[in-house]
């Protein structure tokens, strides 16, 4: 068991008077919150040793090196990748996913297939549709069931050996599911396609071991991982970043520049032009320390039970119907009441000092798939209680109350 | 004769200021969101459509004689309301008097954010495009 | 004049003890530090406002946003341009100028030419080498005379009606050069030829006037002018970022995804795939204040003298050489001490507490037209002062002592 | 008979122990550098060259009889005067011996900074290369 109260006191905006009641956050599928620690990491660089990295003879700049270093070794060991030439930073899922998909271009041929699903993320979807279309490839669509759950049937007779890549994410933003990721990577794997996991949702709720789930490419971002904004991570098999042509070009990421021939530097550097999110960097450090100390399966139970709990006491209230219903599912729920419109119940909450996430979570085709507008989404995370779910399922009732 | 653009919000901002607490005001102007009438769903057109993230809003202008009226509909009950209290405002009025308005009822009456740049509604380009559209008329007609 | 001390106080990293004296930091090109202002706009972000941009219905997001958004207003006026939809955030100037490369792939026609020059940063020599290969365009390069200047008259020469852009540095990071942007400009559109302007040493140094200058295209960095990490702007005139294909691609740049068709948002967030850096977005707009409190101008002045002062001790060392001596330079000295490796007199340097930045500052091809491995080089903020630039030239002595 | 490693190890670190300050370490290291025999420039191959981003490297490793003997070279001075404490250590001795190494005087005597992983010099590289050399021969010995 962990200890919430412990952990909400190094939260600092949790404590923050909204609209005059103390914040219910359950927006964290959009963003978490930062702990004090990984506040105070970026602060102090600021103010002790900011510096340019992997360029200085200089003190700071070594000093900031080492730091920015060893925050990869943090990440590398987290998702017990083999080694540190796996980890790239980049300034978030979107960026990891847009990297490869570039790369990619040049890999797919025509006619080759690439597979994703009616659940991702856009910035899932609109990257493989440009690399397709550039590619002269052919997008594929894996239908979802309507428990929220990917069909795996479908999956199945979707691939062939014309398909080159799977792209998909690890748990949905929009519906909760997580998905049976080691399974996939093995049918893929054995029709020779690639796959890469859209891993912003799962990064700082489940454990993730990308040996073992054996995936080709891992992305996710900081923010969603109670760190800062604007760094996120591509992790990819050694061999498979080696044969990705370089993304963006400048300082850093070359060898050797003459305007005859460039050479690029080794990996993780190919893919790291320009001066990084070196403050970001190095406090995602923290932020992993934060989660390492209560356990990922620590904060795994924790949201499971918060999960549990609010789907009874939501399946109480008349008219409200729940959008993905998987049994394995993360902290997430989307959920409609009949007619009403998310917008509305979304403003309401907010004028009771309950942040919940309204509208199509970036997720139109998945909308359409499901025939709605949008959902209002409550989403999880380690510093929440069944204390503010029941605040924040009073505040759905008279929201209810309010607009019928 | 319509009251002027400055006293129907001096009227509105009056009457919020009976409210005692944030419910009452948006029981308020829920209800008022549900006294707007209906577009009905084949006449909401595409180009009439101002799209924000989360709530979609449509806009219809016509003139009549020197009078601007405004119609408009929103699949979010909260913003109906609140373009309720924007064509009391705005609607049968001149076009130079819309165009030359200062609209700071909103602001007022408390319900500023509705109108930030969020892009979670449509209601800050509402404002726009019935503005524009006020300026765009009185610079025709002179 | 400016209060040297009164703003030094500002800057906490200012007055670290490094190797047991208070640091004096020379590497400003690198990246500048931080005032107290900015490092605690970053800090309260997180502590009281951190949430999702442009997508919430909840209070937390609706006052990220319009913090978000008064920055980019902020960065408009700063650089003077026409709208907002002009500012684009990227992470940095390299971002920026990769953003406009890759548009430019498909823009340009097989045997147009691009020019660069001979001082380009990495950053902005790669990215042009790649988008010319790719489009089967020429990339040529204008020369650089002896004292650093930019050759006008083979610019001239070389400017004809194939080329199509002209991307060149405001100020050189290696020479200090000043280059005359805005003759380039009148030169370039007489040719019908686009102009894109690395403006990352210049922008905390010099005014930039983007309407006067009359520039295409202006890159920059926030972490160059006294910002954080991981943010860059890119400014481009409206009706050419219109035609500028999206880069990345995903959340928060769309306007409608479905597997059919998927359509872009409006300027500039087209541009703006992903979550941004939120917390330094939002602080930059700090950064620009505590540049326009004191005035760019007198920024601009006080550099200049420390420029001109150190210039002036630096030329009574004997056989010390000095790289870039422009009439019109900003506060960047290179220099070369006879034979002795750029690198020891840095690591000396730093032992006694003085940061300087040593090696071929990501200029490679400048080294080499100078046939050079590198320089050692001093740069100036607002923070610097001329008791510091007499403790380096002493340091420079003594190290120049200790290694002949 | 040649020292061991970690006895050289130990004579270095109270060789450094005597100086007072970070000026004459740094005076003895630039002393150490000028010491050590140059390579000729058309010696100095790509293959043979460990590049930083500043201070360039060459190192040259051959074997005789059971022992292993580098030679390096650097284009500046304090690099070079650590690569001749890193050949005093290691030159002459055996591939197993190298490979089974714990090399920690170069933090006690406070260089480590020269051997981060900033990039900045090729010292990492070359320390990495030199013990990669002498673990390949020490197994293929076996
Ligand atoms: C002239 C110039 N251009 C481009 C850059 C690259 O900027 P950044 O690393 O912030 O992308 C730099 C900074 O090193 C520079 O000095
Ligand atoms: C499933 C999923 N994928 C991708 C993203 C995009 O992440 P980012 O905006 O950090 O690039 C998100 C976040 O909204 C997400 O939930």
């Amino acid at each position: 068991m962990i200890n919430t109260q412990e952990i909400r006191k190094q939260f600092p905006i949790i404590n923050l008077n909204i609209n005059r009641s103390n914040l219910i956050y359950f927006d964290n599928g959009a963003t978490t919150q930062n702990p004090q620690n990984v506040i105070d990491t970026e602060k102090e660089y600021y103010e002790k040793m900011n510096a340019n990295v992997h360029r200085g003879a200089h003190f700071l700049s070594s000093h900031a090196t080492e730091k920015f270093e060893e925050s990869r070794k943090s990440v590398q060991s987290f998702i017990n990748a083999k080694s540190v030439k796996e980890i790239v930073f980049t300034k978030g899922t979107t960026e990891s996913i847009n990297l490869v998909a570039n790369g990619f271009r040049s890999i797919l041929k025509k006619d080759d297939e690439v597979l994703i699903t009616e659940m991702e993320h856009h910035s899932n979807i609109v990257p493989w549709q440009i690399c397709c279309k550039y590619a002269g490839a052919k997008l594929r669509v894996v239908p979802v069931k309507e428990n929220g759950d990917l069909d795996m049937v479908s999956l199945k007779s979707m691939l062939n050996n014309k398909t080159k890549l799977v792209a998909l994410t690890h748990i949905s933003n929009a519906l909760g599911t997580i998905n049976p990721i080691e399974d996939i990577c093995k049918l893929s794997h054995s029709f020779g396609a690639k796959i890469l996991i859209d891993g912003a949702q799962a990064i700082s709720h489940i454990k993730v071991d990308v040996q073992k789930l054996n995936v080709d490419f891992y992305c996710f971002s900081s923010h969603k991982m109670y760190g800062s904004t604007g760094v996120g991570v591509l992790y990819g098999k050694e061999e498979l970043l080696n044969d990705l042509p370089p993304y963006q070009s400048g300082g850093e990421m070359i060898k050797d520049v003459s305007f005859e021939k460039t050479t690029y530097a080794d990996l993780p550097y190919k893919f790291e032009a320009g001066t990084p999110n070196i403050a970001g960097v190095i406090s995602l450090k923290s932020s992993i320390d934060f989660i390492c100390k209560i356990g990922i399966d620590n904060i795994k139970n924790h949201e499971n039970t918060l999960l549990n709990y609010a789907t009874l006491e939501l399946k109480k209230i008349k008219d409200l119907q729940i959008l993905g219903t998987s049994k394995n599912k993360s902290g997430i729920i989307s959920f409609n009441i009949n007619s009403l419109h998310a917008y509305d119940i979304g403003v309401l909450l907010d004028k009771m000092g309950i942040a919940i996430r309204t509208g199509h979570h970036c997720a139109q085709p998945l909308m359409k798939r499901f025939n709605i507008a949008g959902t209002a989404r409550i989403s999880f995370a380690v510093y929440n209680t069944k204390d503010e779910i029941e605040k924040c399922i009073a505040a759905i009732k008279k929201s209810k109350k309010m607009l019928l | 004769m319509k009251k002027s653009i400055s006293m129907i919000q001096s009227d509105i901002i009056s009457e919020f200021s009976m409210f005692d607490d944030w419910t009452e005001k948006y029981e308020y102007l829920i209800e008022l969101g549900k006294s707007v009438p209906k577009i009905k769903d084949d006449e909401k057109k595409d180009e009439n459509l101002i799209k924000g993230c989360q709530s979609r809003v449509w806009l219809f202008v016509e003139k009549k004689e020197d009078y601007i009226i405004y119609t408009a509909d929103s699949d979010a009950i909260i913003t109906k309301g609140i373009i309720a209290l924007l064509i009391r405002v705005f609607s049968y009025q001149k076009a130079e008097d819309i165009a030359n308005s200062n609209l700071h009822f909103i602001d007022k009456i408390g319900l500023k954010e509705h109108l930030s740049i969020t892009r979670a509604n449509g209601m800050l380009s509402m404002l726009k495009q019935m503005k524009m559209y006020a300026i765009a008329l009185s610079k025709t007609q002179k």
